[in-house]
Formats: C-alpha cells, structure tokens, sequence
C-alpha cells in the first residue's frame, strides 16, 4: 500500500463521514440544521477533493478546492438573508422604494 | 467496469431519477431542480464519453469537455430564468401551481388571493 | 488556416453571407439594448430591411452555384471545427422567416413603440430586442451544420420566445410561459442527450458526417428517438401540445404571430434536418408511422378544440395545433422509407410549403385578431358584429389566411396538402390523405363561423374603440395574400428547395 | 487501481443518493439544500473524470451561484408547499411515471455499454491543431478557436436570458434595479464577511481566468467568482444593484460579444475566415476577447441572480 | 489622514500582488495581469473597509495567531472529546459578555477569532454585550474571551489596551 | 526522507480523517440546532487543517503549499462567519431563554 492509496482510502472516509453526517442534517429539524449541510459539504468537499487531488497527482484541485473554499460561504448567505427577521443585529430586507 | 462507465450508468440513472422528478412533482420549483439532475446527467455522461476519449498527455476528450462549459452556464441561465418567472407568478397569483385548467379559468373568476 | 484533413467541406462563394444571416440579427440586438428606447425600434428595422437582402443574396448564391452554401468557421473543418451550411430547404426557410419577420415588424411598428414622455418602456424595448433574437436563432437553427451549436440554438430561441409569451404580464400569460419553458427545457435536454450518445458513439457533432457514420445500431436509435421526442415537445406536437394554446394566445398579437408562425418552426425543420439528414438510414417504417399518426390526431383534436372555441385568439392557437399535425404527415411520406425507390421530393416540397404557408397565414391571422382585439376591446367570437366594416381589409386578410389553412387553390396551404395528398397515394398511404381531407373540412367550419360572425352588420350607434393605422392592415393582408399565392410556386422554374441535397449519402439506404 | 475503483463506486452511489433525495424529500428547502451538496459532490466527481476545467465550473456555478438563487426562491415560496402537496399526482400517474424513468435508464444504460471500443475522440486533432492557436489549454483552444461559435453565441444566450429575467419587471419598476433593497447592519457579520472576502475573491476570479489560456480555468469561472463576490457586497447591503437603466451597464452588458464578433468579423479580413486568427496573433487575439468578455460575463451572471428590476433607485 | 491612506493603500496593494505571485508563480509574463489585479483588489478593499488610524503590532499578532493555533486545537479536541463520550457531557447555555471592542471591524474580528475558541459561539448582539452559546456553561467562558479580547486590541494597536 | 515525509502525512491526515468523525458524530449525538453548529464549526475545520497540514510534504511544487495554506484560510473565514451566521438564525428559528 503506497501513501497515494492512503490518501485515496482518507478520502473515502471524509466523504463517508460527509455523508453520515447528511443524514443526520437533512432531516432536519430546523432550516439551519439543513444549511449546516451545505457547510458540512464544503469542508469535507474540500477536504476529500484535495485527498483525491494529490492521490491522483492533479494539480488543478487545488484551484478548484480554492475556489470551493472561496464560495464556502456564499450559500449560506444567500440563506441568511433570505431568512430575515426584525432583530436588530440580522440582515434585513425591504421591498420599499 | 472502469471509471468513465461507472460514472456513465451513473449519469443515465440521474436522468431517470430526474425524468421521475420532473413528473411527479408539482411545485415548478421542483421541476426545476429535477430539470437539473436531467441535465448534469446528461453532462456527466458528455464527460464520461470525454474520459473515455482519453489519449497520451490527455486526461480527455477536450472537445465535449469545452462544450460542457457552455452547458453548464447554459443551464445556469435557464435556471435562473424560470425560478425568476416562478417569483414573479408568485408575486402576481399568490400562488405556483400550473394545472392546465387554471389559464383558461382565470379571466372569468377573480385571481384567488 | 484552413486545416481540412480529408473532408471535402470548403468554404463556397457567398458563405460568408450565412454568418452575416446568423450574426447580424443578434448585432441588431446588441446595439439595440445600448441605445435603449426609441432608438431600439430604429435599430430593429433596419436590421429588418438588411436581413431581407441578406437572405435573398443568400438565394441568389445558391441558386447561382446549384450546390449548397457552405462555410468554414474559423477555418476550422469538421469534425473540430464548425460549418454552416444552408441548401435548398434552409435557403426556402429563410427567406420565408425573413418575410414573415419584416410583415410582423411593420405591423409592430404601432403597437410597440416607445409612449410619449417616457425614454424607454418595457414592452417595445423587450419586443424587438426578442424580435431579433428570435430572428438570429432561426437562421441559425437554419444553417447550422453542427449538432452542439443547434442546441444553443434552440436555447437561443426558447429564451427569446418564453418572454414574449409573458409580456403581458398577468398571472395567465406567467404561467403559460413558465410551463412553455419547462417543456422547452424538457426538450432541449432530451435533445443534447441524443447529441451527447452520437458523439460518444461516431466521434462528431457535425450532420454530414454523422451522415456517412450513423448505422442502425441501439445507441443510434436510442439518440434518434431521445431528440425526436424532445423536438416534438418543443414544436407542441399532440399529445405534448398543452403548453401552446394559452402561451399563444394570451401574448400581444404580434408576439403571437411570431411564436405561432416562427419560433415552433425551429424545432420543426431540426426534426426534418435530423430525419432527413442524420437518421435517413436509421429510422424505421413504424417510428415514422407514428410520428405521422401523432399529427392526424393533432389535425383532428386540434381542429375540433378550435371549433369550441369561444375566443378567437385561442381559436387560431388551437388551429396552430392542428396545422402543425401536417407538417408531421410529411415524414413517412418523405423519409426514404416505404418509397425508398419513389421520388420523396414531393413529401419534403409538400411538408416546407406547409411550413411557410403556415407561417404566413398564422402570422396574418394572430395580427388580424389583434386588430379586431382593439377595435372591439374583445375578441369573443360571438360578438364580431361591425368588424367587416370597421376593418375591412383585415377581414379579408382573416379569410385568405383561413383559405390558405383550409388549402383552397390557388393557396401555399392549398398546394403543399396537394403536394401531400399525392405523396400519400403514390405511396399507398391512402389513409393519411382522408386525415388531411377531414381536417381541411373542419378547418373550414371555423374560419367560415369566425367570417360570417364578423360580416354581421354592427348595431346602431355602434363606433370601434379605438381606431388602428392603415398600414397595420395592409401589413397583415400583405402576409395573408402572400400566404394566399404561394400555392404559384408551383411555376418556379428552378426547384429551389431541392438544390445541394443530393450530397447526402444514405438516404434512402436500405 | 481497485482502490481507486472502489472509491469511485461510492461516490457514484453518493450522488444518486442525493439525487434521489432530492427528487423524494417532502419540502422544497430541503431538496434546494439537497442540491447544493450536490453541486459539491459533482466537482468531486469532475475530477474524478480527469476535468478540472469542468469541475472549477461546476464548483463556481453549481456549488455557488444556483445554490444561492434557488436557496433564496424557496425560502420565498414557503408558503405554497401545501397547495403544491395537494396537487401531488395519484399512485398510477407514480407508478407510470417510474417505469417510464426505469425504461429510459435501462435503454440508455444499454446504448452507454454498447459505446464503441476504443472510444472515437477528437483528442488527436485537437493536440495536432493546438500549437496553431498559440494557447496551452485545449479546452480554451476549443472554446476560442474551432468552435469558437458556440463561445460567442453562449454569450449571447447568456444576455438574452437576463433579458428574459428584466422582462419579469413590473412596468413601474422598468429601468430600475433589480432585487429588494438590503437593509443590513453595517456591522454585522455579514458585512464583515463582505468588506473581507472580495479584494481577495478579486485576486483568485482574475487569478483563475488568467491561467485559463494554459491550464484549467478560464473567463466562465474567472467571472463567476467576481459575479459572486459582487453578489455578496450587495447581499451584505454595502452596494446596490446598479439600475439597469444605466448607460455604462448597458454598454459593459454588450462590450463581449460585441468586440468577439469585431475580431471575429476582422478575422474575414486578415485571417481568411470568421472567427479565424492571422498567424502568430491567435493568442493576444484570444486574451483580448476573453477580456472584453469578462466584464460582460460577471454583470450578467451576477444579475441573473439578483432577479427582475423591482424598486427605482433612491435619488 | 491622508498619509494613513496612502500607507494603507500601499501595504494593502504589496499584499494582494504578493498574493497573487504566490498564486501563479513569478512569470515575467504574468506581471502585468497581476498588477491589474492587485489594483482592482485594493481598490475594492479600501472602498470595503477604509483604513483605520491604528498599526498592527506584530508581535502581539504573532501572538494572537499563536494563541489562535492552539485554541482551535483545543476547540477540535474538546468537541471530539464530548461527542464521543458516551455520558455526552454537555451543559448548552449562553452567557452574555460584555465587549470592550466598539462594533465595527475588530470587534468582528474578536467574534470570528472567538468562534473557534472551545465550546463558545457568538449566537448574537444584547444591547452592546456579545452573546456567546456554549457547550458547558461551567467552563471559565469569560475569563478566556478577556484574555483573548486583551491580545487582540494589543494586537490591532488599539489606543485603550490597558482597560 | 521521504520516508518521514510520509509517516508525517500518514499522520496528519489520520487525525485530521478523526475529527471528521468526531465532528459527524457530534452531528449525529448533539441535542440541538446550537451545539450541533459546535460540532461542525470546531471539529470539521481542525479536521481540514490537519488534512492540509498532511498534505503539505506531497506538494507538488512550492507554490502549491501556499495554496493548500490559503484554501484552509478562506474555508475557516467561511466556517468562522457562517457559524456565527447560523446561530443565529437558529437562536431566532428556537428561542432559548
């Protein structure tokens, strides 16, 4: 078993783990336990994109894992703002003019 | 069974969980997201025929692999134009839904609230 | 550069003319949307005049040469690169779009344009910014050799035509366009996923390659029945016509003449190219069987729908539905089939005539209605009292459509049923031939009612609502009687259509 | 090689998972949610299948852009789940519609395994061509010069379908900006996030369709990065969306495809063919259009998120 | 004021075109591109966030930076450690704390810092006080949040460290 | 050398597989939406910091360790803000006294 077959069997068990921990979110009860979901996927997305990356020698992951890393957030605040309220320390929004 | 054909059958089973999707479910948004898992099936199936077309010093097929960026931005769009049409029908009718008979009803009754 | 490796494909005299075809309508389009407001209106018809020579120089090189008109992009040959080519067929269509489209324009000119003290409004801008995209992504759709670029074509026309179904903008006219594209979207998918197994299976997108490539084999018919599906859904074939009616009817009449007349004839003539072009060796005695039965039914059902009509607008829908059965009758009668050794240029002469015809009639007819909407302030066709007075000329644009519809001589309509008729017997498929019969009666059952309704003489003291421009009654009698003398092509001595298809290998192969 | 098999095997039946988890869910937010992750898994999957142009695409768009935009509609359209709930289709339509499913997929499984062996591909004559265009990046070569028309023509669609979402406006609302108006506490966390993460997110959207010449990258992921960005600055309520009546926007909205059909037509002229490059300029040619399409590509996508002109702008 | 601005814009400009050497390696024909790109960036980051009067001090950053390693550690190991317990020892509640960092930037900062910190979470702002939800409420919460609020106003340069 | 390189990835990259583990269990185990966030928040990115971290001896180039250094960065913004983000919100969704 060379280091590139670890890397390939670590990958697996992040996604593994991704996935159990899917289940658990997606049911979930709240909106935010759903959202969490997405942040799940985007760490260990991130975390087994760039096993398998090196596993496989290809170098383009690690601008893909950039950018997945860069837009980590950006699904979460589309929620976020969707998700309005009145509380003075949350994002709200208007539709007046 | 290598690569490329796993993610093929893979690809042409998404189509019909998406194919089944976009039957049953009613709510438009949900159309358009089973319109989604169609449409990266079909992509994934281009990219498993690029794999598949895979030669020295080449991990694939460039050519289905470009055309793949311009599906996906295309599909991209199409997206955002329907969930765009689908806030604004909901806007205007207070409601989604898309029952054939609801056009042709709705000039005689009152737009329900 | 030209990179040709062994493909005979060259660029020909005047191809450079088909890129304008494409690329000018979508110029149009570019400029327009800076300039805003009026100026787009200016924009778009000059963009209209320009087309019409286009497309007529386009005629003139092919008719000059006698072979079709190709050329290189980039250079590029196929299978990297992509052609376009236009022969007969795409040359007949567009010119046929290029009339249609400058007769809508004209009579667009009232109702779109920019109101008084306002720099841009949303409607006239929308219009003919869409009107031109629509246009560009015909003549794409026409002259497209490449499987991949027709996908985006059809997207190109799927998303100009599902916002002038929901110019309006009332909850009906939403949803009709919101179901409009989820069929279309259905389709184009279905459509890229034939495209995506032939590649995988020949190795290109390009049509006269597949040509020679494609044999009989599951992944071919896999693909053949995968984007003839999809194609049906978007030219709203029975039974996956539903979609239609209400987005027709319920858009602004000239929006309406454009999505009846032209936009469904995109995916029409794509299904035609592929069964012709790509799958001539592929398809089968039954599969062509049944795309025909699935247009006598919509001939029947359509027609009798129309005849229940209360509303004019949807009465001309539906007839839509019902016209475009025949253009589906043509394929078992052109596809090199049964009449593998017959001379099928009838059929396919039949079918393209029924197209244009179509085209011209539909687009006269949705406009003549608009008319009538203003005059009246309705369209109930119990109530067309006073229109054959206030709008004279329109009536008879009305009743020459509908002639042509019917297939009454000396018609566009009355040829191509003609032209399909006897297709239909020198084939020994009679039976299609009784459909066309039947459907031509109950034709002309609704257009008769609908005639004779708006000859009623008016109440008295009744005045119209509002008075429309002459020129938009000349616009639409214009088409009309185009729609009308058509049926006189039948003494063109060239047989345009025909030109630069015998280089297709395989048709008729056994 | 089994290893890698086996891990390949599992993230197959992830995917699906997911997707039919998104067919079979009860509420739209969960399957929006559902989708995301989705988007996610196929980056993996992208790379999986040796396409990193096709996975840094799918990672911007898929796991970034339609996520937010279908996040948002669901949130908005809550309301309708019940009615929707009552339409749901009977037993038998169920039933048909998944033996219509299954058929499909077992033909088309039938037509993936019978795909000729060795696979046909334009591999070769891509790798024969590409010194010609100058660049490194074949998937560039094939978007920019032999099939450059479909670029240029994707563009199109692009603008068109933003067309289509501005025609959504209500007419008073015609010339106005697009979405509700952000009201956000300017110190927030969320405005944090936003006066943090753009300079950078700049950095990384140019950085990445800078390479896109030689490796994978490119304008459409470049630009869907920037139009990110630009999404999280108006979400965070530190900008507005710009009105789109506006001359400059107008003019940035078509400066792509416009200046991609002037080298294209120029082309005619130099190079013997539309869309073809004089010998030696294929290069600088292409940079140059990708960079007149940039500005274009990051408006539109980033509007076709922010959705129909709702509000005119405050004076 | 102007003087800071320039300074600000100048180090904020190094930084980003620093960033993207790294990102793409020092190819003389990439330089131009990166130029432009660094000024796009700081143009964007100086409308985002304008310069504010304090220095960083380095030292204190070094510090903080180290303090943060190990307090993300520390905060892994302590999930871990309760998620697999079987007893699942957890006392979930909030605790008010009092921040002297006026609202704004730094104040953020101190929150994104302190979101990695064990068992704490700012959950939200009451009236002016930051409000934190933690696992075990038992836990020195406060005293640790002090410390660390300590090392960061040192750090950004803030004038009133010695509260 | 490389020997050493390689326990040290073996290594890092096993701690970092366990507390993705931990963190799916804390998912699957915590009570609620709040100490859920806990989990996925601290757990998930020390867990991807370690899988940087393992990774950095089989970089392939120099400038690829500053791009795994960076792709930990932006996801701990992105985990640090959105976990504040949806306490939020999930403080709003449940009211806890």
């Amino acid at each position: 078993m060379t280091i590139l077959d670890f890397l390939l069997a670590a990958a697996a068990f992040v996604l593994a783990m991704v996935a159990l921990g899917l289940v658990r979110i997606l049911r979930g009860p709240e909106d935010a336990d759903r959202m969490m979901a997405t942040q799940l996927f985007g760490t260990g997305g991130i975390a087994a994109l760039l096993l398998l990356g090196v596993a496989t020698e290809a170098r383009a992951v690690l601008d893909v894992a950039l950018t997945l890393a860069l837009l980590a957030a950006f699904a979460s605040v589309a929620f976020v703002r969707s998700a309005s309220s009145s509380e003075g320390d949350d994002p709200k929004e208007t539709n007046s003019p | 069974m290598n690569t490329p054909t796993l993610f093929g059958l893979c690809a042409v089973a998404l189509v019909g969980v998406g194919l089944y999707g976009l039957i049953v479910n009613p709510q438009p948004l949900r159309k358009i997201l089973a319109f989604n898992l169609i449409g990266s099936g079909v992509f994934l199936l281009f990219g498993a025929i690029a794999r598949r077309g895979a030669t020295v010093g080449m991990g694939g097929d460039p050519v289905p692999q470009a055309l793949l960026i311009t599906g996906i931005v295309v599909a991209f769009s199409a997206t955002a134009l329907a969930v765009a049409l689908v806030q604004r029908l909901f806007d205007e009718a207070g409601s989604v839904t898309l029952a054939p008979d609801a056009p042709a009803r709705a000039p005689v009754e009152p737009p329900d609230a | 550069m030209p990179h040709s490796l062994s493909t005979p494909d060259v660029t020909t005299p005047g191809g450079l003319l088909l890129v304008l075809a494409v690329l000018v309508p979508f110029v149009g389009m570019l400029a327009g949307m800076v300039l805003g407001g009026r100026g787009t209106r200016r924009v778009a018809l000059a963009i209209l005049v320009a087309g019409l020579a286009i497309a007529i120089a386009i005629a003139d090189a092919l008719v000059r040469s006698g072979a079709a008109v190709v050329y290189l992009l980039g250079g590029w040959a196929p299978p990297l690169g992509v052609a376009l080519r236009a022969d007969g067929l795409a040359v007949v269509m567009l010119l046929a779009v290029a009339v249609v489209i400058g007769g809508i324009g004209a009579y667009a000119r009232a109702d779109f344009g920019t109101p008084p003290g306002v720099r841009e409004a949303r409607a006239p801008l929308l219009f003919w910014l869409l009107l031109l995209a629509v246009w560009g992504s015909l003549n794409l759709v026409f002259v497209s050799g490449d499987l991949f670029t027709l996908y985006v074509a059809l997207e190109l026309l799927t998303f100009a035509g599902v916002p002038l179904v929901s110019l309006g903008g009332s909850p009906e006219t939403l949803r009709s366009a919101l179901r409009y594209l989820l069929y279309a979207l259905f389709g184009s998918v279905l459509y890229l996923l034939g495209a995506v197994l032939l590649y995988g299976a020949y190795g290109t997108l390009d049509i006269l390659l597949l040509a020679t490539r494609v044999h009989p084999e599951p992944v071919a018919w896999a693909a053949a029945a995968l984007m003839t599906v999809g194609l049906l859904a978007k030219t709203a074939l029975f039974p996956l016509h539903l979609w239609l009616p209400p987005a027709h009817a319920g858009a602004p009449a000239a929006a309406s003449a454009v999505l009846s007349g032209l936009v469904i004839k995109g995916s029409w003539f794509l299904a035609v190219r592929l069964w012709l072009d790509v799958f001539a060796g592929v398809v089968t005695v039954p599969s062509a069987q049944t795309l025909a039965a699935l247009g006598a039914a919509a001939i029947l059902v359509g027609n009798i729908v129309a005849l229940r009509q209360a509303r004019l607008k949807l009465l001309i829908a539906y007839s839509t539905v019902a016209q475009i059965g025949y253009l589906f009758l043509m394929f078992p009668l052109a596809a090199g089939l049964a009449a593998a050794q017959l001379d099928d240029a009838a059929a396919v002469n039949g079918g393209l005539l029924q197209a244009i015809s179509h085209a011209t009639a539909k687009a006269a007819m949705f406009m003549a209605a608009g008319l009538v909407y203003t005059t009246l302030g309705h369209d109930r066709i119990a109530d067309l009292r006073g229109v054959a007075r206030a709008l004279p000329m329109t009536l008879v644009a009305f009743a020459l459509g509908g002639a042509s519809l019917i297939g009454l001589p000396p018609s566009g309509g009355f040829l191509a049923k003609w032209l399909l008729v006897s297709a239909a017997i020198t084939t020994a498929q009679w039976w299609w031939a009784l459909v066309m019969l039947v459907g031509g009666l109950l034709t002309s059952a609704y257009v008769f009612i609908v005639v004779v309704r708006a000859l009623a003489p008016a109440p008295e003291g009744w005045t119209p609502k509002a008075s429309v421009p002459c020129y938009q009654q000349a616009a639409v009698l214009a088409l009309a009687l185009g729609s009308f003398l058509l049926g006189m092509a039948v003494f063109c001595p060239v047989d345009v259509a025909g030109i630069g298809r015998a280089v297709v290998p395989g048709i008729g192969s056994p | 090689m089994t290893l890698a098999l086996a891990v390949d095997i599992s993230l197959a039946l992830l995917v699906l998972a997911v997707a039919g988890w998104i067919i079979a869910v009860r509420d739209t937010f969960g399957a929006v949610i559902g989708f995301v992750a989705y988007g996610l898994l196929l980056a993996l999957v992208w790379i999986r299948l040796a396409a990193p142009d096709v996975a840094l695409t799918e990672a911007a768009i898929g796991g970034g852009l339609t996520g937010a935009l279908l996040i948002g509609a669901a949130a908005r359209l809550r309301g309708t789940e019940a009615a929707a709930r009552a339409e749901y289709p009977g037993a038998l339509t169920r039933m048909l519609a998944a033996i219509l499913a299954v058929t499909v997929t077992a033909a088309l499984a039938i037509g993936v395994l019978a795909l000729p062996d060795p696979a046909p591909t334009l591999a070769p004559a891509a790798t024969a061509s590409l010194a010609m265009t100058g660049v490194g990046n074949p998937v560039t070569a094939v978007l920019l010069a032999f099939r450059a028309m479909d670029t240029l023509l994707e563009a199109i669609v692009v603008l068109l379908a933003l067309l289509g979402v501005w025609s959504l406006a209500p007419d008073r609302a015609w010339g106005g900006c697009p979405g509700p108006r952000r009201l956000v506490d300017p110190d927030g966390v969320l405005a944090y996030l936003a006066r943090l993460l753009p300079p950078i997110g700049i950095i990384v959207g140019l950085y990445i369709f800078w390479i896109g010449a030689d490796l994978p990258g490119g304008k459409f992921q470049g630009a869907t990065i920037l139009a990110a960005m630009w999404l999280l600055v108006i979400w965070a309520g530190l900008a507005d969306t710009p009105p789109i009546s506006r001359t400059w926007l107008r003019i940035l909205l078509v400066i792509g495809p416009l200046v991609f059909i002037a080298i294209g037509f120029a082309g005619a002229i130099t190079a013997g063919a539309v869309l073809a490059y004089p010998e030696g300029y294929a290069k600088p040619l292409i940079v140059a259009i990708e960079i007149a399409l940039m500005p274009t590509l990051v408006l539109t996508l980033a509007l076709l998120v922010a959705g129909a002109p709702q509000r005119m702008p405050l004076q | 004021m102007r003087t800071i601005f320039m300074r600000a814009a100048m180090a904020r400009g190094a930084g980003f075109f620093g960033f993207w050497l790294l990102l793409i390696g020092p190819n003389p024909a990439d330089l131009v591109a990166g130029l432009c790109a660094a000024a796009a960036a700081t143009w964007t980051s100086l409308r985002l966030l304008p310069p504010g009067g304090g220095r960083l001090r380095y030292a204190a950053l070094a510090r903080l930076a180290l303090r943060f390693g190990q307090e993300s550690i520390m905060g892994g190991v302590d999930v871990a450690r309760r998620a697999l317990s079987v007893r699942l020892p957890l006392r979930p509640g909030f605790v008010v704390y009092p921040v002297r960092l006026p609202p704004g930037p730094a104040c953020n900062t101190f929150g994104a810092l302190t979101s990695v910190l064990p068992g704490t979470l700012p959950a939200g702002v009451d009236h002016g006080a930051l409000l934190y939800h933690c696992l075990d409420v038992e836990q020195p919460v406060a005293v640790q949040l002090a410390i660390d609020e300590g090392l960061l106003i040192r750090a950004l340069g803030g004038t009133h460290d010695d509260t | 050398m490389s020997l050493v390189l390689d326990i040290f990835t073996i290594v890092a990259v096993s701690a970092g597989a366990f507390f993705f583990l931990a963190g799916t269990v804390g998912l699957l185990r915590f009570p609620d939406t709040l100490t859920r966030l806990h989990a996925l928040t601290k757990a998930d990115n020390l867990g991807l910091g370690l899988v940087v971290l393992g990774l950095l001896p089989q970089a392939q180039q120099p400038f690829d360790v500053i791009k795994l250094i960076a792709i930990w960065l932006f996801a701990l913004l992105a985990g640090a803000t959105v976990g504040q983000l949806m306490a939020r919100v999930a403080r709003r969704e449940r009211p806890t006294p």
